[in-house]
Protein backbone atom coordinates (compact mmCIF):
# COMPACT_ATOMS: atom_id res chain seq x y z
CA UNK A 1 0.00 0.00 0.00
CA UNK A 2 1.45 3.21 -0.92
CA UNK A 3 -0.32 6.47 0.07
CA UNK A 4 0.97 9.82 -0.89
CA UNK A 5 -0.68 13.14 0.66
CA UNK A 6 0.69 16.78 -0.35
CA UNK A 7 -1.49 19.09 1.83
CA UNK A 8 -2.11 22.57 3.74
CA UNK A 9 -3.54 20.89 6.49
CA UNK A 10 -2.15 20.11 9.78
CA UNK A 11 -0.27 16.09 9.95
CA UNK A 12 -2.48 13.84 12.40
CA UNK A 13 0.25 11.38 13.33
CA UNK A 14 -1.99 9.05 14.84
CA UNK A 15 -4.50 8.34 12.07
CA UNK A 16 -1.49 8.20 9.22
CA UNK A 17 0.07 5.75 11.88
CA UNK A 18 -3.29 3.79 12.86
CA UNK A 19 -3.17 3.58 9.00
CA UNK A 20 0.16 1.50 8.65
CA UNK A 21 -0.13 -0.75 11.07
CA UNK A 22 -3.49 -2.50 9.85
CA UNK A 23 -1.52 -3.86 7.01
CA UNK A 24 -0.63 -6.21 9.43
CA UNK A 25 2.99 -5.79 9.68
CA UNK A 26 5.54 -6.57 12.55
CA UNK A 27 7.22 -3.67 12.01
CA UNK A 28 6.51 -0.10 11.56
CA UNK A 29 9.37 2.71 11.22
CA UNK A 30 8.23 6.77 11.14
CA UNK A 31 10.21 9.72 10.19
CA UNK A 32 8.30 13.59 11.44
CA UNK A 33 10.18 16.55 10.68
CA UNK A 34 9.23 19.30 12.32
CA UNK A 35 9.41 23.41 12.14
CA UNK A 36 12.44 24.82 14.04
CA UNK A 37 12.28 28.06 15.91
CA UNK A 38 15.68 27.52 17.40
CA UNK A 39 17.17 30.01 15.33
CA UNK A 40 14.53 32.94 15.63
CA UNK A 41 12.25 31.21 12.80
CA UNK A 42 8.83 33.14 13.18
CA UNK A 43 7.09 31.14 10.17
CA UNK A 44 7.83 28.54 7.39
CA UNK A 45 6.63 28.88 4.22
CA UNK A 46 6.69 25.63 1.56
CA UNK A 47 6.03 25.67 -1.77
CA UNK A 48 5.73 22.85 -4.05
CA UNK A 49 5.34 21.97 -7.41
CA UNK A 50 1.67 20.55 -8.00
CA UNK A 51 1.54 17.49 -9.78
CA UNK A 52 4.80 16.81 -10.18
CA UNK A 53 5.12 16.99 -6.19
CA UNK A 54 3.04 13.80 -6.35
CA UNK A 55 4.00 12.16 -8.65
CA UNK A 56 8.30 12.46 -7.60
CA UNK A 57 6.75 10.96 -3.81
CA UNK A 58 4.57 8.48 -5.47
CA UNK A 59 8.35 7.21 -7.31
CA UNK A 60 10.36 7.13 -4.03
CA UNK A 61 7.82 5.27 -2.54
CA UNK A 62 7.44 2.62 -5.32
CA UNK A 63 11.24 2.65 -5.00
CA UNK A 64 11.37 1.40 -1.86
CA UNK A 65 8.52 -0.84 -2.39
CA UNK A 66 10.54 -2.65 -4.94
CA UNK A 67 14.00 -2.47 -3.06
CA UNK A 68 12.54 -3.65 0.52
CA UNK A 69 10.00 -6.01 1.59
CA UNK A 70 7.64 -3.36 2.58
CA UNK A 71 3.98 -3.77 3.28
CA UNK A 72 3.45 -0.30 2.95
CA UNK A 73 4.77 3.38 2.69
CA UNK A 74 3.41 6.10 3.79
CA UNK A 75 4.63 9.79 3.02
CA UNK A 76 2.73 13.06 3.70
CA UNK A 77 3.89 16.49 3.30
CA UNK A 78 2.79 19.57 4.55
CA UNK A 79 2.72 23.27 2.18
CA UNK A 80 1.88 26.77 2.91
CA UNK A 81 2.51 28.52 6.22
CA UNK A 82 3.97 26.90 8.76
CA UNK A 83 5.14 27.90 13.14
CA UNK A 84 7.80 26.26 14.89
CA UNK A 85 6.29 23.47 16.21
CA UNK A 86 4.41 22.30 13.51
CA UNK A 87 4.96 19.09 11.27
CA UNK A 88 6.57 19.74 8.25
CA UNK A 89 6.85 15.73 6.64
CA UNK A 90 5.62 12.67 8.03
CA UNK A 91 7.13 9.19 6.77
CA UNK A 92 6.14 5.95 7.66
CA UNK A 93 7.32 2.63 6.54
CA UNK A 94 5.79 -1.09 7.25
CA UNK A 95 6.92 -4.20 7.32
CA UNK A 96 7.21 -7.77 8.44
CA UNK A 97 10.66 -7.15 9.88
CA UNK A 98 12.20 -3.83 11.47
CA UNK A 99 15.35 -4.02 9.19
CA UNK A 100 13.23 -3.54 5.87
CA UNK A 101 11.41 -0.72 7.77
CA UNK A 102 13.84 1.03 9.65
CA UNK A 103 16.13 1.40 6.51
CA UNK A 104 12.82 2.26 3.71
CA UNK A 105 12.06 5.08 6.28
CA UNK A 106 15.47 6.32 6.51
CA UNK A 107 15.73 5.80 2.52
CA UNK A 108 12.83 8.02 1.93
CA UNK A 109 13.33 11.30 3.83
CA UNK A 110 17.09 11.28 2.57
CA UNK A 111 15.72 10.75 -1.18
CA UNK A 112 12.75 13.27 -0.26
CA UNK A 113 15.41 15.96 0.37
CA UNK A 114 16.89 15.84 -3.14
CA UNK A 115 14.37 14.54 -5.13
CA UNK A 116 10.94 15.88 -4.64
CA UNK A 117 10.29 19.67 -6.02
CA UNK A 118 9.55 21.70 -2.39
CA UNK A 119 10.97 25.07 -1.52
CA UNK A 120 11.74 26.65 1.80
CA UNK A 121 11.01 30.21 2.73
CA UNK A 122 11.77 31.13 6.21
CA UNK A 123 10.03 34.09 8.20
CA UNK A 124 12.67 35.72 10.86
CA UNK A 125 10.38 38.74 11.64
CA UNK A 126 9.58 41.16 9.19
CA UNK A 127 12.62 39.38 7.03
CA UNK A 128 11.81 36.57 4.75
CA UNK A 129 14.56 34.15 2.73
CA UNK A 130 14.33 31.23 0.79
CA UNK A 131 16.38 28.48 2.24
CA UNK A 132 20.25 27.23 0.70
CA UNK A 133 20.16 23.50 -0.31
CA UNK A 134 22.24 21.56 2.14
CA UNK A 135 25.04 19.80 0.63
CA UNK A 136 24.80 16.98 2.99
CA UNK A 137 21.49 16.06 1.68
CA UNK A 138 22.76 15.03 -1.46
CA UNK A 139 25.16 13.01 0.14
CA UNK A 140 22.93 11.78 2.45
CA UNK A 141 20.81 10.91 -0.79
CA UNK A 142 23.61 9.44 -2.59
CA UNK A 143 24.42 6.72 -0.35
CA UNK A 144 21.35 4.83 -1.50
CA UNK A 145 21.68 5.08 -4.95
CA UNK A 146 24.59 4.57 -7.83
CA UNK A 147 22.90 7.16 -10.19
CA UNK A 148 22.81 10.78 -8.02
CA UNK A 149 20.33 13.48 -8.86
CA UNK A 150 21.51 16.89 -9.67
CA UNK A 151 22.69 18.63 -6.99
CA UNK B 1 5.31 26.02 -24.31
CA UNK B 2 4.26 26.37 -21.00
CA UNK B 3 6.87 27.54 -18.50
CA UNK B 4 6.65 27.32 -14.55
CA UNK B 5 8.60 29.26 -11.88
CA UNK B 6 9.29 28.37 -8.67
CA UNK B 7 10.73 30.14 -5.01
CA UNK B 8 13.26 32.78 -5.92
CA UNK B 9 13.50 32.54 -9.60
CA UNK B 10 9.68 33.30 -9.50
CA UNK B 11 9.51 35.99 -7.69
CA UNK B 12 12.06 37.41 -9.09
CA UNK B 13 10.60 37.15 -12.65
CA UNK B 14 7.27 38.01 -11.37
CA UNK B 15 5.12 35.26 -12.55
CA UNK B 16 4.73 31.60 -11.40
CA UNK B 17 4.14 30.53 -15.39
CA UNK B 18 3.97 32.14 -18.70
CA UNK B 19 3.31 30.69 -22.19
CA UNK B 20 6.45 31.32 -24.80
CA UNK B 21 7.31 30.40 -28.14
CA UNK B 22 11.07 30.29 -28.44
CA UNK B 23 12.85 30.09 -31.99
CA UNK B 24 14.47 27.04 -33.32
CA UNK B 25 17.75 27.62 -32.14
CA UNK B 26 17.03 27.41 -28.68
CA UNK B 27 17.55 23.63 -28.87
CA UNK B 28 18.19 22.94 -24.76
CA UNK B 29 16.81 24.08 -21.40
CA UNK B 30 20.16 25.84 -20.31
CA UNK B 31 19.37 27.88 -24.18
CA UNK B 32 15.75 28.71 -23.21
CA UNK B 33 16.84 30.20 -19.90
CA UNK B 34 19.53 32.28 -21.23
CA UNK B 35 16.89 33.05 -24.28
CA UNK B 36 14.43 33.94 -21.23
CA UNK B 37 16.60 36.65 -19.97
CA UNK B 38 16.03 39.22 -22.73
CA UNK B 39 12.42 39.35 -21.52
CA UNK B 40 12.63 41.29 -18.91
CA UNK B 41 15.10 42.74 -16.07
CA UNK B 42 13.32 40.15 -13.78
CA UNK B 43 13.73 37.68 -16.19
CA UNK B 44 17.50 38.56 -16.54
CA UNK B 45 18.44 38.65 -12.74
CA UNK B 46 16.45 35.14 -12.23
CA UNK B 47 18.16 33.27 -14.86
CA UNK B 48 21.74 34.51 -14.95
CA UNK B 49 23.44 32.45 -12.87
CA UNK B 50 22.96 28.99 -14.96
CA UNK B 51 24.94 27.07 -11.55
CA UNK B 52 22.04 28.19 -9.25
CA UNK B 53 19.55 26.97 -11.27
CA UNK B 54 17.51 23.39 -11.67
CA UNK B 55 14.60 21.92 -14.44
CA UNK B 56 12.63 20.23 -14.61
CA UNK B 57 10.89 18.71 -18.79
CA UNK B 58 7.07 17.24 -18.34
CA UNK B 59 7.43 17.49 -14.50
CA UNK B 60 10.59 15.22 -14.18
CA UNK B 61 14.04 16.43 -13.40
CA UNK B 62 16.32 17.20 -15.82
CA UNK B 63 19.80 18.25 -16.31
CA UNK B 64 20.13 22.01 -18.03
CA UNK B 65 21.56 20.62 -21.37
CA UNK B 66 18.77 18.29 -21.64
CA UNK B 67 17.47 19.21 -25.57
CA UNK B 68 13.83 20.23 -24.92
CA UNK B 69 12.51 17.86 -27.49
CA UNK B 70 8.57 18.20 -27.72
CA UNK B 71 8.25 19.44 -24.30
CA UNK B 72 5.44 20.89 -23.00
CA UNK B 73 5.73 22.01 -20.00
CA UNK B 74 9.32 23.47 -18.72
CA UNK B 75 10.13 23.86 -15.04
CA UNK B 76 13.04 26.64 -13.48
CA UNK B 77 13.56 26.84 -10.07
CA UNK B 78 16.36 27.24 -7.36
CA UNK B 79 17.60 23.80 -5.67
CA UNK B 80 15.37 22.33 -3.80
CA UNK B 81 15.03 21.95 0.13
CA UNK B 82 11.82 19.91 0.90
CA UNK B 83 11.35 17.54 4.21
CA UNK C 1 14.88 13.81 28.38
CA UNK C 2 14.85 10.36 28.80
CA UNK C 3 11.53 7.94 29.37
CA UNK C 4 10.96 4.19 29.95
CA UNK C 5 8.33 2.16 30.78
CA UNK C 6 7.32 -1.15 31.09
CA UNK C 7 3.51 -1.90 31.30
CA UNK C 8 1.22 -4.03 30.75
CA UNK C 9 -1.47 -1.73 29.20
CA UNK C 10 -1.58 -1.09 25.56
CA UNK C 11 0.83 1.41 24.52
CA UNK C 12 -0.68 4.65 23.45
CA UNK C 13 1.42 5.86 20.10
CA UNK C 14 -0.15 9.47 20.11
CA UNK C 15 0.26 10.46 23.36
CA UNK C 16 3.97 9.09 23.41
CA UNK C 17 5.23 10.60 19.62
CA UNK C 18 3.09 13.89 21.39
CA UNK C 19 5.57 13.83 24.33
CA UNK C 20 8.97 13.65 22.27
CA UNK C 21 7.62 16.58 19.94
CA UNK C 22 7.14 18.59 22.98
CA UNK C 23 11.15 19.08 22.99
CA UNK C 24 11.50 21.35 20.43
CA UNK C 25 13.37 18.94 17.91
CA UNK C 26 13.48 19.39 14.30
CA UNK C 27 13.52 15.54 13.74
CA UNK C 28 11.52 12.39 15.52
CA UNK C 29 12.49 9.06 14.46
CA UNK C 30 9.82 6.27 15.53
CA UNK C 31 9.75 2.42 15.96
CA UNK C 32 6.83 -0.09 16.84
CA UNK C 33 6.93 -3.48 17.18
CA UNK C 34 3.54 -5.15 16.31
CA UNK C 35 2.29 -8.70 17.61
CA UNK C 36 2.23 -10.40 13.98
CA UNK C 37 -0.61 -13.18 13.44
CA UNK C 38 0.55 -14.40 9.96
CA UNK C 39 1.88 -17.85 11.08
CA UNK C 40 -0.97 -18.97 13.48
CA UNK C 41 0.54 -17.30 16.89
CA UNK C 42 -3.09 -16.27 18.45
CA UNK C 43 -1.48 -15.17 21.73
CA UNK C 44 1.86 -13.93 22.84
CA UNK C 45 2.74 -13.03 26.13
CA UNK C 46 6.24 -10.76 27.19
CA UNK C 47 7.58 -11.53 30.17
CA UNK C 48 10.10 -9.52 31.88
CA UNK C 49 12.85 -8.99 35.04
CA UNK C 50 11.32 -6.51 37.13
CA UNK C 51 13.83 -4.20 38.51
CA UNK C 52 16.50 -5.15 35.64
CA UNK C 53 14.01 -4.66 32.77
CA UNK C 54 13.68 -0.51 33.76
CA UNK C 55 17.22 0.22 34.57
CA UNK C 56 18.49 -2.27 31.07
CA UNK C 57 16.23 0.16 29.38
CA UNK C 58 17.24 3.63 31.05
CA UNK C 59 20.87 2.42 30.25
CA UNK C 60 20.30 2.12 26.56
CA UNK C 61 18.68 5.51 26.08
CA UNK C 62 21.95 7.05 28.16
CA UNK C 63 24.06 5.12 25.87
CA UNK C 64 22.27 6.69 22.93
CA UNK C 65 21.91 9.66 24.58
CA UNK C 66 25.67 10.19 24.77
CA UNK C 67 26.53 9.04 21.48
CA UNK C 68 24.12 11.01 19.28
CA UNK C 69 22.64 14.69 19.74
CA UNK C 70 19.61 13.73 21.42
CA UNK C 71 16.81 15.94 22.74
CA UNK C 72 14.75 12.72 24.32
CA UNK C 73 15.09 9.14 24.40
CA UNK C 74 11.52 7.20 24.89
CA UNK C 75 11.32 3.65 25.25
CA UNK C 76 7.78 1.84 26.08
CA UNK C 77 7.25 -1.66 26.57
CA UNK C 78 4.30 -3.66 26.81
CA UNK C 79 4.42 -7.17 29.06
CA UNK C 80 1.51 -9.77 29.90
CA UNK C 81 -0.44 -11.39 27.24
CA UNK C 82 -1.14 -9.71 23.72
CA UNK C 83 -2.76 -10.59 20.42
CA UNK C 84 -1.93 -10.14 16.77
CA UNK C 85 -1.74 -6.75 15.95
CA UNK C 86 -1.38 -5.25 19.63
CA UNK C 87 2.49 -3.19 19.86
CA UNK C 88 4.83 -4.71 21.88
CA UNK C 89 7.41 -2.04 21.72
CA UNK C 90 8.05 1.66 20.83
CA UNK C 91 10.82 3.89 21.28
CA UNK C 92 11.26 7.13 19.96
CA UNK C 93 14.03 9.76 19.12
CA UNK C 94 14.42 13.13 18.65
CA UNK C 95 17.29 15.52 17.67
CA UNK C 96 17.49 18.64 15.56
CA UNK C 97 18.95 16.91 12.88
CA UNK C 98 17.02 13.33 11.25
CA UNK C 99 20.39 11.43 11.12
CA UNK C 100 20.88 11.60 14.69
CA UNK C 101 16.92 10.97 15.36
CA UNK C 102 17.24 7.79 13.15
CA UNK C 103 20.14 6.11 13.82
CA UNK C 104 19.92 6.33 17.39
CA UNK C 105 16.19 4.47 16.85
CA UNK C 106 17.88 1.63 14.87
CA UNK C 107 20.06 1.69 17.89
CA UNK C 108 17.63 1.23 20.16
CA UNK C 109 15.53 -1.53 19.07
CA UNK C 110 18.59 -3.16 18.14
CA UNK C 111 20.02 -2.78 21.13
CA UNK C 112 16.99 -3.77 23.25
CA UNK C 113 16.53 -6.89 21.28
CA UNK C 114 19.71 -8.66 22.94
CA UNK C 115 20.29 -6.29 26.32
CA UNK C 116 16.99 -6.34 28.15
CA UNK C 117 15.76 -8.98 30.06
CA UNK C 118 12.19 -9.91 28.25
CA UNK C 119 11.18 -13.32 26.91
CA UNK C 120 8.34 -14.28 24.70
CA UNK C 121 5.84 -17.22 25.02
CA UNK C 122 3.53 -17.84 21.61
CA UNK C 123 0.43 -19.23 21.54
CA UNK C 124 -0.89 -21.39 18.81
CA UNK C 125 -4.69 -22.62 19.73
CA UNK C 126 -3.38 -25.00 22.29
CA UNK C 127 -0.11 -24.87 21.96
CA UNK C 128 2.63 -22.76 24.17
CA UNK C 129 6.26 -22.34 22.84
CA UNK C 130 9.29 -20.01 23.97
CA UNK C 131 10.22 -18.05 21.30
CA UNK C 132 13.78 -18.67 20.46
CA UNK C 133 16.86 -16.25 20.00
CA UNK C 134 17.35 -15.53 16.89
CA UNK C 135 21.41 -15.31 15.70
CA UNK C 136 20.72 -12.13 13.37
CA UNK C 137 19.72 -10.05 16.26
CA UNK C 138 23.37 -10.39 17.87
CA UNK C 139 24.80 -9.20 14.25
CA UNK C 140 22.35 -6.26 14.55
CA UNK C 141 23.33 -5.74 18.11
CA UNK C 142 26.59 -6.06 17.10
CA UNK C 143 27.48 -3.10 14.72
CA UNK C 144 27.28 -0.77 17.26
CA UNK C 145 29.38 -1.90 19.65
CA UNK C 146 32.72 -3.38 19.65
CA UNK C 147 31.90 -5.28 22.59
CA UNK C 148 28.62 -7.36 22.10
CA UNK C 149 26.57 -8.92 24.69
CA UNK C 150 26.32 -12.07 25.40
CA UNK C 151 24.64 -14.65 23.09
CA UNK D 1 21.13 -15.75 47.95
CA UNK D 2 18.42 -15.10 46.11
CA UNK D 3 17.92 -17.01 43.09
CA UNK D 4 15.10 -15.92 39.98
CA UNK D 5 14.07 -18.33 37.06
CA UNK D 6 12.60 -16.70 34.03
CA UNK D 7 11.32 -17.78 30.90
CA UNK D 8 11.43 -22.12 30.72
CA UNK D 9 13.78 -22.40 33.19
CA UNK D 10 11.10 -21.03 35.62
CA UNK D 11 8.68 -23.29 33.80
CA UNK D 12 11.11 -26.72 34.65
CA UNK D 13 11.91 -25.77 37.94
CA UNK D 14 8.42 -24.91 38.90
CA UNK D 15 8.77 -21.86 40.73
CA UNK D 16 10.21 -18.42 39.43
CA UNK D 17 12.18 -17.37 43.07
CA UNK D 18 13.71 -19.46 45.82
CA UNK D 19 16.58 -18.63 48.73
CA UNK D 20 19.67 -20.73 48.48
CA UNK D 21 22.80 -21.10 50.58
CA UNK D 22 25.41 -22.53 48.51
CA UNK D 23 28.57 -23.96 49.62
CA UNK D 24 31.73 -22.41 49.70
CA UNK D 25 32.99 -24.83 46.05
CA UNK D 26 30.39 -22.47 44.53
CA UNK D 27 32.25 -20.10 43.21
CA UNK D 28 31.25 -19.03 39.53
CA UNK D 29 27.76 -18.67 38.19
CA UNK D 30 28.07 -22.00 36.10
CA UNK D 31 29.60 -23.78 39.39
CA UNK D 32 25.72 -22.47 41.34
CA UNK D 33 23.57 -23.97 38.12
CA UNK D 34 25.47 -27.10 38.55
CA UNK D 35 25.01 -27.19 42.00
CA UNK D 36 21.44 -26.26 41.66
CA UNK D 37 20.95 -29.73 39.41
CA UNK D 38 20.55 -31.81 42.67
CA UNK D 39 17.90 -30.10 44.42
CA UNK D 40 15.21 -31.42 42.11
CA UNK D 41 14.27 -33.46 38.94
CA UNK D 42 12.96 -30.01 37.97
CA UNK D 43 15.91 -28.01 38.47
CA UNK D 44 18.60 -31.09 36.64
CA UNK D 45 16.39 -30.42 33.59
CA UNK D 46 16.23 -26.67 33.36
CA UNK D 47 19.94 -26.13 34.22
CA UNK D 48 21.40 -29.38 32.42
CA UNK D 49 22.64 -27.42 29.34
CA UNK D 50 24.95 -25.03 30.03
CA UNK D 51 25.10 -23.66 26.64
CA UNK D 52 21.06 -22.70 26.58
CA UNK D 53 21.33 -20.48 30.00
CA UNK D 54 22.03 -16.81 30.25
CA UNK D 55 22.17 -15.06 33.82
CA UNK D 56 22.61 -11.88 35.23
CA UNK D 57 23.95 -11.37 39.17
CA UNK D 58 22.52 -8.46 41.17
CA UNK D 59 20.46 -7.33 38.04
CA UNK D 60 23.22 -7.18 35.03
CA UNK D 61 23.84 -9.39 32.14
CA UNK D 62 27.28 -11.52 32.77
CA UNK D 63 28.71 -14.40 31.19
CA UNK D 64 28.19 -18.04 33.07
CA UNK D 65 32.17 -18.38 34.22
CA UNK D 66 31.56 -14.52 36.29
CA UNK D 67 32.31 -15.09 39.82
CA UNK D 68 29.97 -14.99 42.77
CA UNK D 69 31.60 -12.77 44.89
CA UNK D 70 28.95 -10.83 47.65
CA UNK D 71 26.02 -11.52 44.84
CA UNK D 72 22.80 -10.87 46.51
CA UNK D 73 20.70 -11.75 43.65
CA UNK D 74 21.29 -14.32 41.06
CA UNK D 75 18.69 -14.85 37.61
CA UNK D 76 19.08 -17.88 35.50
CA UNK D 77 17.37 -17.59 32.11
CA UNK D 78 17.35 -18.72 28.49
CA UNK D 79 18.67 -16.00 26.40
CA UNK D 80 16.52 -12.62 25.91
CA UNK D 81 13.71 -12.60 22.97
CA UNK D 82 12.07 -8.80 23.84
CA UNK D 83 11.17 -6.14 21.30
Amino acid sequence: MIRVSVDHAPIDIGTELAGVEETGAGAVASFTGIVRGDDGVTCLELEHYPGMTESALCDLAEQALARWSLLSAVIVHRVGPMTPGDRVVFIATAASHRQAALEACAYLIDRLKTDAPFWKREQRGEAASWVDARPGDHQAAARWTAQSAPD
Amino acid sequence: MKLLYFAWVRERIGAGEEQVDPPEAVRTVADLAEWLRGRSAGHDEALADLTKLRAAVDQRFVPLDTPLGAAKEVALFPPVTGG
